[in-house]
């Protein structure tokens, strides 16, 4: 079984961090793992973007070109992924940046208002949590549980922020988990 | 030793450090700095040293000084840097200097781009520099095999009294993944102490000179043989590959090594599902080149498929091995771009129906 | 009984140079083996030769050491003495190889102030490829590639390293000697002593420029060398320390002239 | 051809000084008379006549140039007892000095040691070689290894040759230039030179001196029978 993402947005909203997150949950919980910060021809515009992979058996390709899930967190990223998301896959957006819905009909769109449900939070930063809650929600590419231990040794410096970004993680993840999508096989 | 996640830069860093590595000489050049970068951070955790030098000029030539005396060295660069460096790498060879070279290979010529790249392939196995030498070259396709490769690395150069270089993409640096260091880990050589170190003459041992240069042309031929005989061992002791899927029939061998292989072994993968069965030998030490295990595993083929992000500068070892016995078919991006596993999976459906033409034979 | 005055040093070997009648590399090499000996370091001494004249220097000392190739010699002393800070490490260059080909290794050495001793021997001309034009070469000075003489308008005024270095900051120690007479032999000797005992006692970075003849290239016998480099070059690099740990940084002076 | 004690060999870049000094170092040793040769020449360290030292030892001529490796260093060396040598000595002296007025510039070094009353300057000239196309470049090329060589010219040794294809004709050519040229510098053409396969017929052509050469120095693919495995140039 394998899940792969691409999360893209603008540099700045905490999307490679997001990825790696994601890739180290699933290392700990034993999954073959693979995080590929933008590189190639991907990386202009401005976005910043990362491909995980999570899977039972080793990682092949770290590069997917057509990636059973997309994380779009603002507009030019969605205009670039969503014509790539493998057909009956995931593509969740951020609906607080991006006025448009996407076109395609054959894949599960999941809409985040992630900026909005972060404000209320009183944690504007954490847009990108809001997001990763919601693909943790809709795929369980790994248990929420590991996300947030993880979350509390990545802000450990910052005990702070711990509690409203797992809050965030959260909320992302009520809304997500209305729209359970099964992993692909690898 | 649990499992951490890093880049692959970082993992190169610290399997340095755990294999004895504290001497670092670098300069900055993309897409590699993540190496030296982590070196200046962790070295002085372990008592060691780094220095960003002038120039990667320098700094191939701070390695000549470290290894001469008897350490552990290393240095890192991506091709023009390692294009500067070819001089010292001469003489490091020459004076039979252990050292290892990570080369994160962007694209070429010139400054060319930052982007991935297989284009030093020549460089690294056939021409790095002038004069009569060789250098071990080990290629991973994965962060943990590019720790692996490392520490190996320092191990073969020790035992060989010779550079190794480490040749991988930006792929390869940049990619994170699980990586899990063996503790107490042992030399995978035989290493002896280093009484030739330049370390200083109390008489209790002869004089240690540290040199590349032999005016008398019988003693420098002697030398030259000698490493030639040196050269001969490491072809014929420590030629490393992988096999991918050739415990099943297959019409289409690939022949790929770095991370183009990772993304065969996904196509190949893929093709298997839809009951089409590809093998793959994916070449680990691109010298000594695994000529043997390419010529046994195509003679169950029909064709061979090359894979690769450059003009095809491995075909001509492929060649060699195959004798011209089998049509070799070639798939390649250039400037940075990748070949996805998409376009494998294409590549050997059209060879299947006859849409590819094989690369012609000079 | 006779008495011995005068034998060999410890850290000069028992071998027969190539150099030229009338060179002064012997006579540098016996000063840098004297001050090893008397300093008594000589078995944790590591050396490093040049490409140029002295390219076989490492035949010419009972230390060990590393033969760099052309102008590197900094660098490979860095990676010594980095790799083993116990060690005394010199480099010895000729003007050919520190002041062209490997200025950027010296100047970087001197500024991150590695704690190793250069001997910089300048006798204006490239000697080993036959009597090229150096970057320290005279002004109006024939050599092979400038037959007509150094033409600075064309080639630039040469270049005064000792100077140079001691404009920054980090070097402690920066001097020029020569060694044309025995009294000047003397200086030299003592510039050498402490530029070596600096690096013993772990201040940092130290060079003495030494100037040389070379009567096989400039074309003319030794004592007129001699000669030559009095008159000519000596106004031109004067003799003396640069640079001590004790100098400061030099201060600019106002415009003399302008808006002030 | 001179009964001087030092013989100074100069002359432009391959205008056969090292085989010249060579043959005239052996035939002076075949009449036994005790000989030295030196080789000064820094210029082009490939083809000095370090490689002759076993055909000289044999001879019984001393041969003053770099010991062991030196041999083959890519360095100016000059050995000392060149400057003994010069002084004083009861033997005749052969020097080979480097081509053009940079390699003579080694002999400006030796300048307060040579002997010049004892001493014969001979300029090597060969007509063919490009350097010395004809009189006016012949003495002009003198003139400036007589500066920096600070040592006057007394002789000139015609030797234009093409090597295996040198006829009597070319010989000839190059003799009336090189008289021509001597006539302008007031020194006498010493001698005229010519391999032995061809001296006969060039003094049924002239009653000049004729200097009998044996080809001593010559790349090794020059000599199918005797291929070499040592550096470029070998003595036959």
């Amino acid at each position: 079984m394998q899940n792969d993402v691409i999360m893209a947005g603008f540099g700045g909203q905490g999307i490679l961090l997001i990825g790696k997150m994601l890739a180290y949950a699933g290392m700990r919980e034993g999954k073959e793992v693979s995080w590929l910060p933008s590189y190639g021809p991907e990386m202009r515009g401005g976005t910043a973007n990362c491909t995980v992979v999570i899977s039972d058996r080793p990682v092949g390709s770290p590069v997917i070109r057509s990636p059973r899930a997309v994380v779009a967190m603002n507009l030019p990223s969605l205009d670039k992924f969503e014509p790539d998301v493998r057909p009956g896959g995931l593509l969740l957006y951020n609906s607080s940046l991006i006025d448009r819905r996407p076109a395609r009909q054959d894949v599960t769109v999941i809409e985040v208002p992630a900026n909005e449900i972060a404000n209320s939070l009183g944690n504007p930063r954490g847009a990108n949590m809001v997001a990763l809650g919601a693909y943790l929600g809709a795929t369980e590419a790994v248990s929420i549980d590991g996300v947030v231990e993880v979350v509390r040794e990545t802000f450990a410096a910052k005990p702070g922020v711990i509690e409203v970004n797992i809050t965030a993680l959260r909320r992302g993840h009520e809304i997500g988990a209305a729209h359970t999508v099964g992993a692909g096989e690898a | 030793m649990a499992k951490k996640l890093m880049k692959g830069s970082e993992a190169i860093g610290e399997a340095a450090v755990q294999a004895g590595c504290h001497l670092f000489f670098g300069y900055p050049i993309t897409p590699q700095n993540e190496i030296p970068e982590y070196m200046s951070m962790r070295l002085p955790q372990v008592g060691g040293t780094f220095v960003q030098a002038e120039s990667e000029v320098a700094a191939s030539n701070m390695l000549y000084g470290a290894a001469g005396s008897g350490e552990r060295v290393m240095t890192s660069s991506s091709s023009p840097g390692v294009s500067l460096m070819a001089e010292a790498i001469s003489y490091l060879a020459g004076a039979e200097l252990p050292v290892v070279i990570v080369n994160i290979m962007r694209a070429g010529p010139g400054l060319g781009g930052i982007l991935p790249s297989q284009g030093d392939y020549f460089q690294a196995t056939k021409g790095m520099a002038h004069g009569d030498f060789r250098l071990l070259v080990l290629a991973p396709w994965s962060v943990q095999e590019a720790a692996d490769l490392v520490q190996d690395a320092f191990d073969l150069a020790d035992y060989y009294r010779n550079p190794v270089l480490v040749l991988g993409d930006g792929l390869i640096g940049q990619m994170m993944e699980p990586v899990e260091f063996r503790e107490g880990r042992l030399p995978i050589k035989p290493l002896e102490a280093k009484t030739w170190a330049a370390t200083g003459n109390d008489g209790s041992k002869p004089r240690s000179v540290i040199n590349s240069l032999f005016l008398d042309p019988e003693a420098l031929e002697r030398h030259n043989v000698h490493l030639k005989e040196k050269y001969d061992r490491m072809v014929r002791d420590e030629v490393r590959f992988q096999s991918y899927g050739l415990d099943r029939d297959y019409d289409v061998l690939i022949v790929a090594y770095g991370t183009v292989a990772r993304v065969c072994s996904t196509a190949i993968d893929e093709l298997a599902a839809s009951g089409v069965h590809v093998g793959m030998v994916r070449p680990v030490t691109l010298f000594p080149f695994p000529y043997q295990a390419v010529r046994e595993a195509a003679a169950r083929a029909s064709s061979v498929l090359v894979v690769e992000l450059s003009t095809g500068q491995m075909i001509e070892d492929v060649r060699l091995a195959l004798a011209n016995s089998k049509p070799i078919h070639f798939l390649n991006r250039m400037g940075g771009m990748l070949v996805s596993p998409d376009a494998v999976v294409d590549k050997i459906r059209a060879m299947a129906d006859g849409r590819s033409t094989e690369v012609v034979h000079a | 009984m006779p008495e011995t005055v005068f034998s060999r040093p410890e850290a000069l070997r028992d071998v027969t140079t190539h150099y030229c009648p009338g060179c002064t590399h012997g006579t540098i090499h016996r000063l840098i083996a004297e001050v090893i000996d008397e300093l008594g370091v000589r078995e944790r001494t590591v050396g490093v030769a040049p490409v140029g004249c002295s390219v076989l220097a490492y035949n010419y000392f009972e230390t060990d050491f590393h033969e760099a190739s052309h102008g590197r010699a900094p660098a490979v002393a860095t990676g010594i003495k980095r790799a083993r800070p116990d060690l005394v490490v010199f480099s010895y260059q000729g003007d050919g190889d520190l002041a062209s080909i490997g200025m950027a290794e010296i100047i970087h050495c001197a500024n991150r102030g590695e704690k190793v001793t250069v001997v910089f021997v300048n006798n204006a001309i490239y000697g080993m490829t036959g009597g090229q034009m150096a970057p320290t070469t005279m002004p109006g000075q024939v050599a092979t590639t400038c037959p007509l003489g150094r033409d600075v308008d064309h080639a630039g005024h040469p270049i005064r390293i000792a100077e140079l270095l001691s404009t920054l900051r980090t070097p402690a120690f920066v001097a020029r000697a020569s060694v044309h007479t025995p009294l000047l032999a003397v200086n030299a000797k003592e510039m050498l002593r402490r530029a070596f005992s600096l690096q013993i006692e772990g201040r940092c970075f130290s060079l003495v420029e030494v100037l040389s003849t070379c009567p096989t290239n400039w074309g003319i016998p030794p004592a007129e060398a001699t000669r030559w480099l009095e008159k000519t070059m000596l106004p031109y690099y004067p003799l003396g320390v640069f640079k001590t740990p004790e100098s400061g940084s030099r201060e600019p002076r106002p415009l003399d002239r302008g808006v002030r | 051809m001179t009964r001087s004690r030092v013989t100074v060999l100069v002359g432009h870049f391959g205008s056969g000084k090292t085989e010249i000094a060579l043959n005239l170092a052996l035939d002076l040793a075949a009449s036994g008379t005790p000989v030295t040769m030196a080789d000064l020449d820094v210029v082009k360290p490939y083809f000095r006549t370090r490689s002759a030292r076993q055909l000289l030892a044999d001879a019984g001529v001393e041969l003053l140039a770099p010991e062991g490796e030196h041999i083959h260093a890519d360095l100016p060396i000059i050995v000392p007892q060149i400057r003994s040598r010069l002084r004083q000595s009861d033997r005749r002296l052969v020097i080979d000095v480097g081509g053009d007025d940079v390699g003579a510039r080694v002999l400006g070094s030796l300048a307060d040691v040579v002997p010049v009353a004892e001493t014969e300057c001979l300029l090597v000239l060969n007509f063919r070689r490009p350097s010395t196309p004809d009189a006016d470049r012949a003495v002009a090329m003198v003139r400036e290894i007589e500066a920096v060589g600070r040592l006057p010219v007394t002789g000139l040794v015609a030797n234009t040759h093409l090597m295996d294809e040198t006829t009597v004709e070319v010989i000839l050519d190059g003799l009336r230039s090189a008289l021509e040229c001597g006539r302008r510098l007031g020194v006498p053409v010493v001698a005229v030179a010519a391999d032995e396969a061809i001296a006969d017929q060039v003094r049924r052509s002239t009653d000049r001196t004729v200097l009998e050469l044996r080809r001593i120095v010559a790349p090794a693919f020059a000599l199918p029978r005797r291929r070499s495995t040592g550096p470029l140039f070998v003595v036959n």
